[in-house]
């Protein structure tokens, strides 16, 4: 399947995922994020880049682990809350939704 | 037909139906399946097949064809994905067909994990509404249990996931654990059935997990951790090997004798067996015979179990009962199998303040992995790799002898000078 | 934490956990919680329970295919709402049990349960079900299919599931991939990856996190490469020790294989404390072929692992007591198995099962 | 090979390697030679053995301080003239032994012996000598004096080698460095090194080979550096499990230290393969000082364990068989001595001796 | 006093005496050493003294005062050097004083390691012939035995080494093995004395020793290799941990039952007895109480010797003997102890050409480790790095299931395919 | 003590070695052998320009099997015959005599 940006068809897999990571633009992100039922937010163009930046870094996603620790660090919140925060902005999981926004690499071994 | 794959083909062979089955029957053949038809053993094929012809549910005909299609190839065909439901990161194991388009109806067949009761326990109330919601938003076909768990309810799209759950939820049933968080526990019988439960691990198993249901439901550890409550060493959930945190029952005090059932099990039975059956069985030799009897040492008891089973008219555990917990048990990945360890010797476990006491000290512990665990680090790898005097300090647990099967043989540690 | 996000839905998450316990217990299951006083075994898949109270409760208990559909549940439900008030339960070997304090009901409900298909037993010293996994059905990683193994197997030991002629409980598992989601068990059939991994270039490049794999790897086999232009991965096929880890980590790293994807038998696992310590299995077969629809090697040697220990264990003796007892050197005699070079241990800890002693056997 | 290279030497070498031994063997004993029947212990140490032919023969054992001089030995072949036709011979366990197939010449010899200093006795279950080493008196890298620790020790367990009441035979040995040269024991006195090595820089750069030095650290925590110029040596303190090898390797890795080169005692060595398979020794007691001339700290904590062992032992059971009955918990309460989280093990192969069981003591 | 460090100072108690006793006595004064006079057991600084005394040399004094000394200080001052006779490179250990300016009569202390005849048997013209010749060359001082095996002739100065080995060579003694070689081997008593004797030991001893006699007297392995000769699975010599290559005598048949003598101790001691003493001591539960008797079965016996060492009279090793050897132990230094583990299940060892057979497997083997083996790494330590089944296929020896205590708990190998 | 070279001491410990390595030349060489009644031949040459090759190299001397191999493999000697061959050259054996006569350390640990 895929999702059209100005006439183009940009592949997506089954889960909406970006199937080649190099099409991502932050139009493209929008875009995903609607079909997610999102609105998108500071805090979640924020997120966005955390992901993309460590992505670059070390090429992976990081872990929810590493999400979590970094939102409570940056807001000052506990872990509960932190996590709390993040399906708040991102309801089905930050693996799921966020990283799809993000154009990163579909997580695996979730199970 | 080749020319067909586009389509549906009626399985392997070859039949060039499109959708739809052969003859007058709902699923495509499937020779190699049919035969695991045959024999006494309850046949699964069997019963997909009748639930398939009941009730004509295309993704019934696309996984037996997949199943069939595996079979002949000797090769799986799904792969993950990402479906959930709101507020949750897990719970539900996505699974799409790597072949979906030669085997179309197949594309999709996900699971929800829902936790059961503790100790498998149901009415049949229960179990007949999970039927009929499974029924009319999934396949049909489910997993009475999983190995760590869970109801399995295998089958569904990605559509119908969140409505399911939502009306699974609303009779009182829960997803499942899945991912780097917690998962869902297993209890044995219990005291509900039987006389060895030293603990009531059905009240633990449900006070646990529901104390860590966010962290069940959005994990984010890690690498998974999971409860086993067996309610004593005969560890009838196989706790010590397929748990991080193994809840095994047990005593401080003596075993409980009946002397005159002692005395007619040796009479039935003969003194030659109780010296081969159960005298020469006990691992620590805690048991003598004495004059034609048996005399149980106490303080060399290690509460095996055996005695107690082999005469269990006659001895019981004792009355001073709670738990010993035990960490580390994983399977083969990585570092191979290992078996939990004992780090808490005993905890009285027998009001609703010793379950709290008991959280917080779990809590602990988590904490601990998640802050010096590597990532896809069971804890007990982690304890093993940063050491379990460490961890103890780390977690502010108490040194004890019992949490080694014998102090170091070697001198190759810096004391304090 | 109490979630509502898709606009049309209107339940609200309630985190409930597991399902209540309290309303699928028996009364005199109630009555008695935690007074158990002993339990008898008088028949194969029967048990008895006494209470201090005085009270009796039977449990029959019958075997399940594990892969169930919602027809089959309600066959059970069936059995239990005329038998047993309603209630019954599951083992965590799958087996499905039904609890009435009435002794009369035992045998006419024996009888409607054989009917039906579901076999009466694994109580007691027999073989039990088989604690088994998804494997092609479900799981994104199975060399196998756990469910067709198992039902092969159960058909030539179906006996011994309705009898207890067995010197102690016999538990057996079998699991799809090395990973071995089934657990340790007396015998256990587990699939065992005779192959390094084939690498998926194109794949590897688009859906994995390379530097996850690499990491996934316990013997530092995995290194990156650059594949058509693209960043991949290989492996050196010296080092690895075909543990599949990196398949799990990443579906681009194959390591199943029709052929060289076979079996392994393993046996002496054992999780209760009772008199030894809980033991981890060991390998005494490999190199079988994966064989569906009937597996027959496999089969073959379970059952001749089987006859070897229902002749020769002794009274409470698990298959890895008994081995402990008469050595390893007559088991694979009396089993007809083969030790081989392979299975000398390599791994971690593998100084440790050296023979550090001049106990030997002849 | 034969060698000639000194000028004025006239021998020429006969690599002849152990001195031969049929000469040393009693004609009672070469008669019997592999025929021996049974033996007995008629009293605290003597042996009495009978061979097959029902020629009888007499062992009396004495203890020796091990290290000897000319004078001792002379005196010892005096008794063996007078009473054994000139035939003795020492114990793996450095204890002499007379044999005589004169059962009237038994009561003599013990007088005599006893007259002459030698204790008569350590056969049987019962404390024997002590095995050990070299200590001040020669080896490059004491940190004791392993033949003070046995006088004094010997000195206080003095009629538990001369009578029978152990429950089974007590073997001690005692080293001078963590090398532990003694052997593993039922209970063993070792140095135990508390500081990493204090490193005489000149000294290393002058007399050591800076590689093999590195080398011989198990956890690298040696690395090159500079010091006044010269190739020297640091030690990184972390990483430094004070086990001395270093020292070995190159004596500018000063690791003895009066003060901080302390005292560990170790339970349960075991070399037989009698009932349980043999056992390597655990800590039970470590951090105590180096105090010449009678360590009285060392000999205390070992009087204790033999004491309880000796009260709560059953028969046949080895020091760490009865440990491995009664548990270390109570092993711990009974000897007075405390288990802390240093005898955790934390090296290779520590996961092994997690108790990976629900076995627990009260 | 201080001034006159110079010259041999008065021990401990600074009085001026140079290069002399104090008083009439020749020695020095030790205060330490002299509280190790006192108590029941034989002391070996009395003896020192009775021999310095009666030969007042000078050496003797020294190595007193260096002694005592030590015990003030707790330190130690012996460093190594290198002195030996001609054609070898080992055998003397060689002692330089690192205070020989503070006690320059301990300047150097040279140990001769000499080779005892097997079994540490000896008759007394053997004995009196070596102390005179060590009274003659050395201090006087000696040691029986050196824990690896040797005699120690302790203190020698260098000047003395050679013609010292002469005279000792002429009456048949050699010397004994250090450095990276073969090192002197420990035989027990044997087919000598002992009933349980499984082969001779003393017989195969001075076999290997004189065929590795080279290698013994010129090391130039990886590092040192121990041989140790029990006669049985007592292992009285401790083969199994102080020895690279343990030679344990053992049996393929039958334990040998004389029926009187079992009913005879049975009758002395009583049913329990034999349960609580033997049969529930059987590591392997070979043995039944069978209507108040006792039933061996063979094939459950793993050779452990208990029920044997229990019941002399009646019972004894079987008929077919032979030798097991077991390779790799060591002591603590780098990698723990470690017990050596069972590499030949069963050798026969009864003839000449039996125990030249064993003497090229030794062989092949120390090839093996010599082509393999790190610097300063035992055979233990280089079968455990390289791997068993790797050390078993250099050897060229077969795999069998004796050699491990059970097969791997892991799937992590690579299999043929 | 010492040796006495060109009127110069160059000092040596108890067993004759060079207290300080750099003091080492060919003529010191030659008299350290003369002190061990050694006539240095050139295969008693060769072994010590061999050993300071190595030393340099390795800063270690060559463990005695690394020495004996070497031989064995330059002559086509096994290793019983080059163990004889070295000890010909040097009766004391190559730890005491070659490696002094070739200025490295004296080995410890020969024990
Ligand atoms: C129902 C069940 C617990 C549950 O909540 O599901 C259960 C129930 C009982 N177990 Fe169990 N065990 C059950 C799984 C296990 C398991 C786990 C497993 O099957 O994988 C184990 C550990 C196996 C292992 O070691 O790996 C287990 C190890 C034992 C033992 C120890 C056996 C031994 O000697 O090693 C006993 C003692 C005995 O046999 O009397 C025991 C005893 C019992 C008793 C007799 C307890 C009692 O007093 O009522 C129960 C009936 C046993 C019977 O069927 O023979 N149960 N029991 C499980 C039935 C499984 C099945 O369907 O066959
Ligand atoms: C479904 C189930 C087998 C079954 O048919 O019952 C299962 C199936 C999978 N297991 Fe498992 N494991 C299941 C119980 C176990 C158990 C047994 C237990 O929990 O009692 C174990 C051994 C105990 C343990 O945790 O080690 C187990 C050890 C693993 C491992 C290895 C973990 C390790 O540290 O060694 C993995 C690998 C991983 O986590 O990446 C794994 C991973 C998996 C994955 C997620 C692999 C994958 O790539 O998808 C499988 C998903 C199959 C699917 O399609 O649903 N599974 N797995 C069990 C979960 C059902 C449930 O929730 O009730
Ligand atoms: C003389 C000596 C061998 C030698 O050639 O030197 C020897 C001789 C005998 N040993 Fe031993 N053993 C001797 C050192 C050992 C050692 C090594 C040691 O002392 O370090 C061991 C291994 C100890 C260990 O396990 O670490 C040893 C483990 C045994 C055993 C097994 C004991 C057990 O149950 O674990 C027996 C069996 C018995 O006690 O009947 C035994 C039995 C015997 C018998 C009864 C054999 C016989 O039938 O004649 C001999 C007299 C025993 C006695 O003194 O009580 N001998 N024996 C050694 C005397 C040492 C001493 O002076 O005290
Ligand atoms: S673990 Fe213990 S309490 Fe639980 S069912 Fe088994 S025997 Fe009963
Ligand atoms: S429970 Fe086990 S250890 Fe305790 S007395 Fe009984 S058999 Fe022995
Ligand atoms: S054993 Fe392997 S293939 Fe089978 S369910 Fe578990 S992870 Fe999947
Ligand atoms: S199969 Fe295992 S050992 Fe081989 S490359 Fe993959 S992770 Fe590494
Ligand atoms: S134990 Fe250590 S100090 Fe004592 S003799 Fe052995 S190496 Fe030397
Ligand atoms: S004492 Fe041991 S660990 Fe410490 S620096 Fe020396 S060799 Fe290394
Ligand atoms: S090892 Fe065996 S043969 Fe040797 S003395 Fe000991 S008991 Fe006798
Ligand atoms: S020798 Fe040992 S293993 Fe053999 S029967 Fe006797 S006690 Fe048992």
């Amino acid at each position: 399947m895929g999702i059209v940006i100005n006439g183009t068809t940009i592949e997506t897999d089954e889960n909406g995922y970006l199937v080649n990571l190099e099409d991502w633009t932050e139009e493209i992100a929008g875009q995903l994020a609607e079909g997610e039922e999102i609105e998108m937010s500071d805090e979640h163009w924020s997120l966005v880049k955390f992901l993309r930046n460590y992505y670059d870094e070390y090429q992976i996603a990081p872990a929810v682990k590493v999400l979590t620790k970094a939102i409570a660090a940056e807001k000052g919140m506990d872990k509960k809350e932190a996590s709390e925060f993040l399906y708040g902005l991102f309801p089905k999981g930050p693996a799921l939704q966020a990283c799809k926004v993000a154009g990163l690499p579909k997580p695996t071994g979730c199970v | 037909m080749e020319e067909n794959k586009g389509a549906s083909a009626c399985g392997s062979h070859g039949c060039s139906h499109s959708n739809g089955g052969c003859g007058e029957k709902f699923l495509n053949p499937t020779p190699m399946l049919d035969e695991l038809e045959k024999g006494p053993w309850p046949s699964f094929v069997s019963g997909f097949k009748t639930l398939a012809e009941r009730t004509k549910k295309p993704m019934l005909r696309g996984v037996m064809d997949q199943l069939e299609y595996s079979y002949n190839t000797k090769m799986g065909y799904w792969k993950g994905g990402l479906v959930t439901v709101d507020g949750y990161g897990a719970g539900v194991i996505t699974r799409y067909s790597m072949i979906k388009d030669k085997i179309p109806e197949a594309a999709e067949f996900h699971t929800m994990r829902i936790q059961p009761p503790p100790g498998l326990h149901y009415n049949t109330a229960m179990l007949r509404e999970l039927c009929d919601i499974w029924e009319e938003y999934g396949s049909g076909m489910l997993t009475l249990h999983g190995q760590t768990g869970d109801i399995m309810l295998q089958g569904i799209d990605e559509a119908n996931v969140q409505e399911c759950f939502d009306k699974l939820n609303e009779k009182g049933w829960d997803l499942g654990g899945a991912g780097a968080g917690m998962r869902t526990a297993v209890s044995c019988a219990g005291p509900a059935r039987c006389e060895q439960a030293c603990y009531d691990n059905l009240e633990l198993h449900l006070h646990a997990l529901r104390h860590f249901v966010g962290q069940l439901h959005r994990p984010e550890w890690n690498y998974k951790i999971k409860f086993k409550f067996s309610g004593c060493p005969n560890d009838c959930t196989n706790a010590i090997m397929r748990s991080d945190l193994a809840v095994i029952g047990t005593w401080k005090d003596a075993i409980q004798v009946d002397e005159v059932a002692v005395k007619e099990w040796i009479e039935e039975k003969g003194v030659d067996a109780l010296v081969n059956q159960v005298i020469n069985l006990c691992p620590t030799r805690a048991i003598s015979l004495e004059d034609g009897g048996m005399k149980i040492d106490t303080r060399d008891c290690v509460r095996c179990m055996h005695c107690l089973n082999a005469m269990p008219k006659a001895l019981s555990p004792g009355k001073e009962r709670g738990i010993s917990l035990l960490m580390g048990g994983k399977n083969t990945l990585k570092v191979g199998v290992n078996m939990g360890s004992l780090i808490i010797p005993f905890m009285k476990m027998e009001t609703e303040e010793d379950r709290e006491k008991f959280m917080e000290l779990v809590e602990e512990i988590i904490d601990w992995w998640d802050d010096n665990g590597l990532d896809h680090e069971r804890i007990g790898e982690t304890i093993e790799r940063v050491g379990l005097r460490q961890f103890l300090d780390g977690v502010g647990l108490d040194v004890d002898i019992n949490q080694v099967s014998r102090p170091r043989d070697n001198p190759y540690f810096k004391a304090k000078y | 934490m109490n979630i509502m996000s898709s606009p049309e839905r209107t339940w609200k998450t309630i985190e409930s956990g597991p399902h209540t316990y309290k309303e699928a217990l028996h009364p005199v299951v109630i009555n008695n919680y935690g007074k158990w006083k002993y339990h008898e075994i008088p028949r194969p898949g029967v048990l008895k329970h006494v209470g201090e109270s005085g009270d009796t409760l039977f449990t029959v208990r019958a075997g399940t295919p594990r892969q169930d559909t919602v027809d089959m549940v309600r066959q059970l439900c069936d059995i239990a709402d005329r038998y047993c008030d309603g209630h019954l339960r599951f083992t965590v070997r799958n087996n499905v049990e039904f609890l009435t304090p009435n002794g009369e009901n035992v045998e006419p409900m024996i009888r409607d349960l054989e009917a039906m298909g579901f076999p009466v037993g694994g109580a007691g010293n027999c073989v039990s079900s088989v604690s088994h996994t998804q494997g092609w059905l479900h799981c994104d990683i199975p060399a196998t299919d756990a469910s067709g193994v198992v039902k092969s197997m159960m058909d030539t030991l179906y006996n011994e599931f309705k009898h207890m002629e067995m010197p102690n409980k016999v538990r057996l598992s079998t699991s799809c991939c090395s990973i071995n989601c089934g657990g340790q068990a007396d015998i256990a059939v587990v699939v065992k990856h005779t192959r390094p991994p084939r690498i998926n270039h194109d794949h590897l490049s688009m859906i994995c996190e390379l530097p996850k794999a690499v990491a996934r790897c316990p013997v530092a086999a995995i290194r990156p490469t650059v594949v058509n232009g693209k960043r991949s991965l290989m492996v050196d096929e010296a080092k690895c020790i075909c543990c599949g880890a990196c398949f799990g980590a990443c579906p681009a790293m194959e390591i199943n294989h029709p052929e060289h994807s076979k079996f392994a038998i393993w046996v002496g696992g054992k999780n209760s404390n009772a008199r030894s310590k809980p033991s981890t299995m060991s390998i005494v077969a490999h190199n079988l072929p994966n064989n569906p629809p009937r597996w027959p090697e496999v089969t073959d040697a379970v059952g001749r692992i089987l006859t070897a220990y229902k002749a020769g264990g002794r009274p409470w003796e698990r298959v890895g007591e008994w081995i402990n007892r008469i050595g390893w050197k007559r088991f694979f005699e009396e089993t007809g198995l083969t030790f081989d070079e392979d299975m000398i241990d390599s791994y971690r800890h593998a100084r440790t099962t050296f023979n550090q002693s001049a106990h030997v056997r002849f």
